[in-house]
């Protein structure tokens, strides 16, 4: 679109891709967040130094913050998302399931209201007695499954709150909770929405997202291999229905989940830009961030209806995290030392990761987005699964093994999920790790471990400089945090074959 | 050069001669010709012999490719890629040809993990580099199991880290904002 | 489509990215093409030794060769491409031009039968008389603008006929050549085919490659901007025809040139897959490769004619070469030691280029193929434009500035251009260079260099590890083959700084 | 320290000071600040003062963002890049702070490239790495301005070497076949 951009960054992030890529960049802050990204005085002084005309929050931090969006209008500059009274009303689960009700949208049965932040945990005990187990604690401020916890029994609902509000208050500085029913065996539907500000809204072909590991959605789809052309006219009108009555003017989200008899229930509306936007463009050929843009300007939405809701193809999402998937998904931070990413036909890698990058330790631990296209879900599949296979992330641990599993299981392959199969799945599993290398591939692996020690011992220089295995760097970088502990590099030592 | 070579559940005894790219390995017994190459970080392994066709006649050789890298040494295992896919390997040289004697298999090396397996005190450690949130417990508090003792955070997500059965808390070795690496030793519970 | 594969290599192309990816490998000769990829009988051999059931041939080296096409067949082994009759007929230009007469298709007015090798020039230059100049002289084996000379004027023919000549022997094997009068500021519009061996042949929507340098496409987009869907439907029917006459079943492309008043010509068929597909595939969504597999195992089109003719939005492709487009487009072999490649929404990258590798001499040098899809053509030439300005390459010279400046071009904006557009542009420009830096720009770069003097001369050592600029490596390989001359360095060494 | 860099034709003299990533550069009298740091194999610069709004009262500053990459030193001139554009710069050290002494300006580094604008014999050089397909002429031929007298063969596209001007082949010093490096002389016409 031919615009200017400027970066805000965290100490950690001076060096990050955005800032580089900027026209111009501005520091604001220490890594924590509280002290840099969700500051909303630095924030708008870096518009204001920088003669920002608009502000893209992005879909974290503070993508969903009334106050933000009022500070930026007050500032005299333009916030490119729903208006601040769009993002308290749909902002507040508990509000937004109001107003979903008012839309005649059904709603997940629930608490009506939010706990106050003191409020004594019997009241909130009573409370769920009557929704009744299993039931969700949901953060009213919430999304992205941060804040939320699922309690099963009477016993853990004491730590799960405690939990829910403490994590709620850092991610979104409010510890209101509310709870919720527990669906059986629901799907993740959720319908992409653009508003402007004549009054138009357009919805989008449904995404499912019912892959989810607690509560994170992990790989996303579109068109959702179980919505008929007729639910999707009927869920997608739902959902305009919903944004129309509140006047929405952005892109935004509204989730449902949909139940085994084909009922769905409005969850709640994500007043932003979501992470898994790509897919949707890829079938509908909208660039959803341009039309953000656009209609933030005040233009009117340029899409025809049909374009939005015929999808070309299918389109999957696999959220490739730094976690190791062998340790429990535990974040896995540090320096990536090598990367190559996949490309070519109908593949599209939404990345801030390079190759000498750090991944730091105080953000959410997403370090690219990968998707694939296909005519159809099978050819769309397939590619993901060539994709991931020609992943290659060195230096820290991620998620891609666990997609090349997920993505051979039988109920992926026909679409028969749930939210909660994943997570079952997981549970099945008796801590084998999720790739088994093949015989072959452990010789060859053998092989090469002692080729390299070969080479490194071999003291005539027989080997070529094309061919020579150059990894005492990798070896005294090692050496000053971990002892070595294996032979053969004792064994060098022993011999002072080493440089 | 012999080695001994452990990836997964198995060993292997690999013996590696030549050089300027072109080796020969024996690996249990069998042999293998393996042509190597440098490409940027990685190495390109072509493997031989394929058994198909009738080489014999033929006026040239196809090998078995591999994209190989071996990474950087975690916790006593080298990484291998291969196909980029990693595997974790342990390598010990058994002889070489230019020491015949035999070297020791490495020594306690391997009881690093063996901690939380005692009888005695039991550690709670953190599992992976965060700050921490909360200290739920003081020394000389009772602890059921499975109860919360500390939340540390990571990448936006909190985790309750759980007294790993009943028991007394002995030592509470870190405060509330404490900014902790992997395997620290946060609380210890006799 | 879940297929092992094999690659083959000459003596340079050892570690070239095609050989680490396939399943198998296998060293076919020396890095001259004649003694490596275009060695048929080492061809076939590599197939029988890796127990491959089908070769494809690609686009380059002996994709048009009906001998190796035979010797596929005779081996037992699939040919992924036409039949050898196929390929004998259409890759005779002269035949492939009685074939299109035949089907009731016009033609560009030429020589109707090849020159045998020893033709007496006098004799092709009265043919060149009664066709009038300017004319070209083409292979009839060729392709790609190789062995192809063009001749304005009689003193110029003898010299274009002996390169013409020897370049098409070298290419093709074939020094066989023909002439063909150069139409007046014509459009170079092709039609992609798909045929099966059940007598189905289908066209797909055009492309333009009428942005050409000396006979070499080096954008292609598509659909064009001045085809009417009546002409579209016209000319895909015609380029149809010409298929279905010679019972053609594989990819394959017909070229037509179009001349000011809308007639089109046609002008040859290259029975292969072309440099150019992707853009074909972005806005059909079809696999073409894959449908080419799927045809040579005897199996049936599955693309509807609807999706094939119709274009959703508009496809762009930018030929990256490794050559130097300020020293005349002179081939810039060597290795490349900064690699960085755009991605992102609606951007492909088809390239085998890497940080490290070796650009070898002895080949095509197209490193890359650059591809942008856009909801319509304004959209997509700005994409491009966004990725051409993120792409990186450092340590041989690219195309890449000549494509940022291109792009800028009015009259590539109106899409007003011809076949001869670019070569007159770049006869009117006086030697300055395709990227004039701003004056911010050169700025920034001065401080640049003064910076890393700076701090490699610093003797106190207060630049921190992150900020440490290590320029000695790079000093020190050049100083081997070229003496330092700058004042900065030679300081350096008087002081005795240096390490 | 302060050097004189040249980029396109422009000279500009830039005094630089400061250290560990941050630094002040006087360009020809104007000074600002540097924010200068490593990613990868490119240095992310950040330049100021941006001017607009009332920085004094504003909590951050903005920079202008580069993303810098000094490469090798190509004939005497290092290459940068500026967002991934490269620009020729030479650079002269005019004094230091190390050492007070002017130093000379580089001599006689610059007159490589004269040769084919002398008045004597021409030399067709080669343009760049190549074989040699075909000698066209041989020493003591008469040729015309613009004739071929040699075709190199790089990157399977021949290009026909032609004479600068009339005269006649004093010296041809390569022969077909001939592998030849960028710059070769191949033919001398006098």
């Amino acid at each position: 679109m031919g615009l200017a951009s400027v970066a805000v960054y965290s100490d950690c992030d001076r060096t990050a891709r955005h800032v580089r890529m900027a026209d111009q960049a501005c520091a604001i802050g220490p890594n924590a967040p509280a002290e840099s990204y969700l500051r909303i005085d630095r924030l708008i002084d870096a518009a204001l130094a920088s003669g920002a005309d608009a502000i893209h929050p992005g879909y974290g931090f503070l993508a969903e913050n009334d106050a933000f969006a009022a500070a930026c209008r007050d500032a005299g500059l333009t916030f490119i998302g729903p208006s601040p009274e769009s993002i308290a009303l749909m902002g507040s689960k508990t509000k937004a399931r109001r107003a979903a009700l008012d839309a005649g949208v059904p709603v997940v049965p629930g608490t009506d209201e939010p706990f106050a932040a003191d409020e004594r945990e019997s009241v909130i005990a009573s409370a769920a007695e009557r929704i009744g187990y299993p039931l969700l604690i949901k953060a009213v401020a919430g999304g992205g499954g941060k804040g939320m916890r699922l309690v099963t029994a009477p016993d853990d609902l004491s730590s799960a709150i405690r939990a829910a509000r403490s994590e709620a208050n850092t991610a979104f500085g409010d510890p209101a909770i509310y709870l919720e029913r527990r669906l059986v065996r629901p799907r993740h539907i959720e319908v992409q929405l653009l508003g402007d500000l004549h009054g138009n809204v357009l919805p989008f072909v449904e995404r499912e997202c019912s892959i989810q590991r607690r509560h994170q959605k992990v790989i996303e789809e579109t068109p959702s291999p179980v919505v008929s052309p007729a639910l999707r006219a009927h869920i997608t009108s739902a959902a305009a229905a919903v944004a129309r009555s509140v006047g929405y003017a952005s892109a935004g989200t509204i989730e449902f989940l949909l139940d085994e008899e084909g009922r769905f229930f409005f969850l709640e509306m994500n007043t932003r830009l979501q992470v898994e936007h790509p897919i949707t463009e890829m079938v509908t050929g909208v660039d959803l961030v341009r039309a953000q843009i656009r209609v933030a300007r005040g233009e009117r939405l340029d899409v025809d209806p049909p374009t939005a809701l015929t999808p070309i193809g299918h389109a999957i999402e696999c959220r490739i995290y730094a976690e190791d998937p062998d340790a429990g998904f535990m974040p896995s931070p540090g320096r990536i030392t090598g990367l190559r990413v996949p490309g070519g036909p109908w593949i599209r890698d939404d990345s801030g990761a390079e190759s000498g990058a750090e991944v730091p330790i105080f953000y959410d631990p997403l370090i690219s987005k990968l998707s694939a296209w296909g005519g159809d879900r099978p050819q769309a599949v397939a590619r993901m699964r060539r994709a991931l296979d020609e992943y290659e992330v060195r230096g820290i641990r991620t998620t891609v093994p666990f997609f090349r599993w997920m993505l051979q299981q039988a109920a992926f392959e026909a679409a028969t999920f749930h939210t909660g199969y994943l997570d079952e799945l997981l549970q099945q599993r008796q801590g084998e790790p999720f790739e088994i290398p093949s015989e072959d591939e452990e010789q060859v692996a053998a092989m090469a471990a002692a080729l390299q020690a070969f080479t490194a011992l071999s003291s005539t220089s027989s080997v070529t400089p094309n061919a020579r295995m150059e990894t005492w760097r990798d070896a005294r970088v090692q050496q000053s945090n971990q002892p070595a502990k294996m032979g053969w590099k004792r064994l060098a030592r022993l011999e002072g074959l080493r440089p | 050069m012999t080695f001994e070579v452990e990836t997964g559940s198995r060993k292997r005894v690999v013996q590696i001669t030549g050089g300027a790219g072109k080796y020969q390995a024996v690996v249990d017994g069998s042999a293998y010709v393996l042509d190597v190459a440098r490409a940027g970080e990685n190495w390109s392994l072509l493997m031989g012999p394929v058994r198909a066709g009738s080489p014999a006649s033929l006026s040239v050789r196809a090998g078995r490719s591999y994209e190989v890298t071996v990474g950087v040494q975690l916790g006593g295992e080298l990484s291998v890629f291969v196909n980029r896919r990693a595997l974790a390997v342990r390598l010990d040289a058994l002889s070489t040809d230019l020491d015949r004697r035999r070297i020791a298999r490495r020594a306690g090396g391997r009881g690093d993990h063996t901690a939380d397996t005692r009888s005695g005190p039991l550690d709670v450690t953190a599992p992976m580099p965060g700050r921490i949130v909360r200290v739920l417990v003081k020394a000389g508090d009772v602890v059921a199991a499975r109860q919360g003792v500390v939340v540390v955070e990571a990448m936006k997500m909190e985790n309750e880290l759980r007294s790993p059965r009943a028991g007394t808390v002995k030592e509470v070795r870190v405060g509330q904002g404490a900014l902790v690496e992997a395997k620290t030793v946060l609380v210890v519970i006799e």
